[in-house]
């Protein structure tokens, strides 16, 4: 396994850092816009629906500081990344009003996505094939997009803190 | 589906009654079968839910908002689970009122674009996305030759009829239909001929300067000259000149009607040495059409009188 | 066709010759079959033509311009017919040259509209509709993921790439293609990540009201706050103040680097009683970027010397 201080380029995090607060912006845009608008402003009341849409949830087991072990995580990191894009992109036709917000925040997860992917072929580190997008849930109303949204984005949320504190981890001069 | 809403109807009069029920499917709701189902009306729980278990096994709850005076809403289906409101279903809720009849529709023809630009008061505030529809035929009696549809833009009262839909010199039929989810209301009839309802542009009005052949203006006189509004050359037309002496609450004076075109008119009848304001308006004439606004001010100032 | 002019090419270089022939057929030229075709090259007339009877019976003259200088001119073949002459045939004609290479491409990345804004210099006038077109690949090895093609509007010299088609934090290949009917030519490949070609907008600089909390400034000291411009508040930057007594002649002062943001920054070593502008920039730091302009100017005024 690779030593994980010395093998990452200072730019390459530096650029991860940086790619992760602007998503952390876009989401935090997205999750306003669909409280205003729709006053979906809480993923806690959405939990259940969630369980019966079959929206995952990715780990990012490999990442912590203590047992850091660098290939897992950028793979985690990529996988995860791969998924919410999928995620997003499975929320399209949301409404007129949030697309706009919903294609810039998924076009911006898409580079990190790449960003990461490019850094794993670098180290030599990655698999032969692109991943595939497995199944994604389908959202058979306006309502359950919407509701999609608000988990989905929170759960983008809450991945972003854990890769944010792994990144300036390993950024610390 | 996990919960889904259905409605009597998602956009209700203002103040009339709203039904809506909610079935829940037995494989999400997890608590067991007599799982209670709550109803939120954007934040606030809303009472009366009545609920019942379907034949299949599904809980179904109905309600009904008996005046619902809100022109917007979400009406949502809840359930009680691990001590915590989830919703499973949401629907928006609209209220408001039919469109009222469109009321001074008025049409002007603009000799620029060559369009007619209709306009309309719509009436009270419907709360509801309402279109306007400007619907217009090429004659007055039947609806043979329909023009195709203007409509307004959002929020809009006006729409412009382009030029290779108008016959021109031709009396055409027009009407504004508005339309939202509660229904249509269409506007009385118009009847007119496109060149009939031309606005004028002012026309140039100028002194005729010294450097002019012409003799210099007499005491009390001016000496003038005006052109219409280029477009409008091809239309004979009638004028008219006022003048104001520039002292305090003078009134206007109007000398017309005027011919449509002079290289030279000289004004007389004025107070010498007296600054004076003039404008001129011009209009189609002796065919139909809409006074032009006035021209903006001239400024000029009569000679001083000879002593004799 | 009574007439008809063929030509070798209806768009030559500058100077070049141009060769044209036209025919006449028979139930056109009422004249008889000696009847004489005449060239006209806008509106002077061409000698020079050399006209033979066709076998099918048509006549046919052929014309040579040798050194054709014109940008643009209109060659007509004519026929005397009852004293007058008669156009029955006319093209255009059109000189000019092949695009020169377009030179100092460069490009800025705008956060506000998250596009890519290329612009270049044409290179001289050609004298003929030249269109200028931006390529990129997703990458600058290989032509691999095209993006597809920035037409330039006509007589500009930028273009902008939409969000949509950037791999953001990727390096990609674009130069821009100029094309003519004479020719075409392209640039050398810039190869640049969007991101580090981001233009920042200038932050914002207060200073801190006397009603905020801090101790008033000091003599010769005063109080400021500032932040960056919002759409870049994920980059990490560096800024640089700026401050000049308004005293004639008197030079810039650099303070810097100054972190991106602080709520209250006390800047001293100033003379008391003075009046300062003050300005800022930001660059985003330590990825590359481009520094923004500097911020409008702060006009303050140093406190008054305490007597000891």
């Amino acid at each position: 396994p690779l030593d994980p201080a010395s093998s990452l380029p200072q730019s390459f995090l530096l650029k991860c850092l940086e790619q992760v607060r602007k998503i952390q912006s876009d989401g935090a845009a997205l999750q306003e816009k669909l409280c205003a608008t729709y006053k979906l402003c809480h993923p806690e009341e959405l939990v259940l629906l969630g369980h019966f849409l079959g929206i995952p949830r990715t780990p990012l087991s490999s990442c912590p500081s203590q047992a850091l072990q660098l290939t897992g995580c950028l793979s985690q990191l990529h996988s995860g990344l791969f998924l919410y894009q999928g995620l997003l992109q499975a929320l399209a036709g949301i409404s007129p009003e949030l697309a706009p917000t919903v294609d810039m925040l998924q076009l911006d997860v898409a580079d990190f996505a790449t960003t990461v992917w490019q850094q794993m072929e670098d180290l030599g580190v990655a698999p032969a094939l692109q991943p595939s997008q497995g199944a994604m849930p389908t959202f058979t109303s306006a309502f359950q997009r919407r509701a999609g949204g608000v988990l989905v984005t929170s759960h983008l949320q809450s991945f972003l803190k854990l890769a944010y504190r792994m990144l300036r981890y390993l950024a610390q001069p | 589906e996990c919960g889904h809403i259905s409605l009597s109807t998602p956009i209700v009069r203002l103040g009339d009654s709203v039904t809506a029920s909610c079935v829940i499917n037995q494989n999400c709701s997890r608590l067991g079968l007599d799982a209670q189902i709550l109803w939120k009306l954007g934040p606030e729980l809303q009472p009366g839910g009545r609920q019942q278990r379907l034949p299949d096994g599904t809980q179904e709850s109905t309600i009904t908002l008996p005046h619902f005076n809100h022109t917007q809403a979400f009406l949502s289906c809840c359930l009680n689970w691990s001590n915590s409101l989830q919703i499973l279903d949401q629907v928006e809720l609209r209220a408001g009122y039919p469109p009222a009849i469109p009321h001074n529709l008025s049409c002007l023809m603009n000799l620029t674009t060559y369009s007619l630009t209709c306009q309309w008061e719509p009436g009270p505030e419907t709360h509801l996305p309402t279109s306007f529809t400007l619907k217009s035929f090429q004659s007055c009696q039947n609806q043979k030759d329909p023009i195709p549809d203007c409509v307004a833009e959002d929020g809009q009262s006006h729409c412009s009829i382009l030029r290779k839909h108008l016959i021109l010199y031709q009396n055409m039929g027009i009407w504004v239909q508005a339309e939202n989810a509660l229904g249509t209301s269409t506007s009385p009839q118009l009847c007119l001929d496109p060149m009939d309802v031309v606005k004028l542009e002012p026309p140039m009005l100028w002194t005729v300067g010294p450097s002019h052949a012409a003799a210099p203006a007499q005491p009390g006189c001016l000496l003038l000259h005006w052109e219409p509004w280029k477009p409008s050359l091809h239309m004979s037309q009638k004028c008219e000149l006022r003048h104001q002496p520039q002292l305090g609450g003078a009134n206007w004076t109007l000398e017309g009607p005027l011919p449509t075109k002079t290289l030279q008119y000289e004004l007389c009848g004025l107070l010498p040495a007296t600054a004076y304001t003039l404008q001129m308006r011009c209009i189609r004439w002796p065919l139909p059409g809409h006074w032009s606004n006035w021209s903006p001010s001239l400024k000029l100032r009569t000679a001083e009188q000879v002593p004799i």
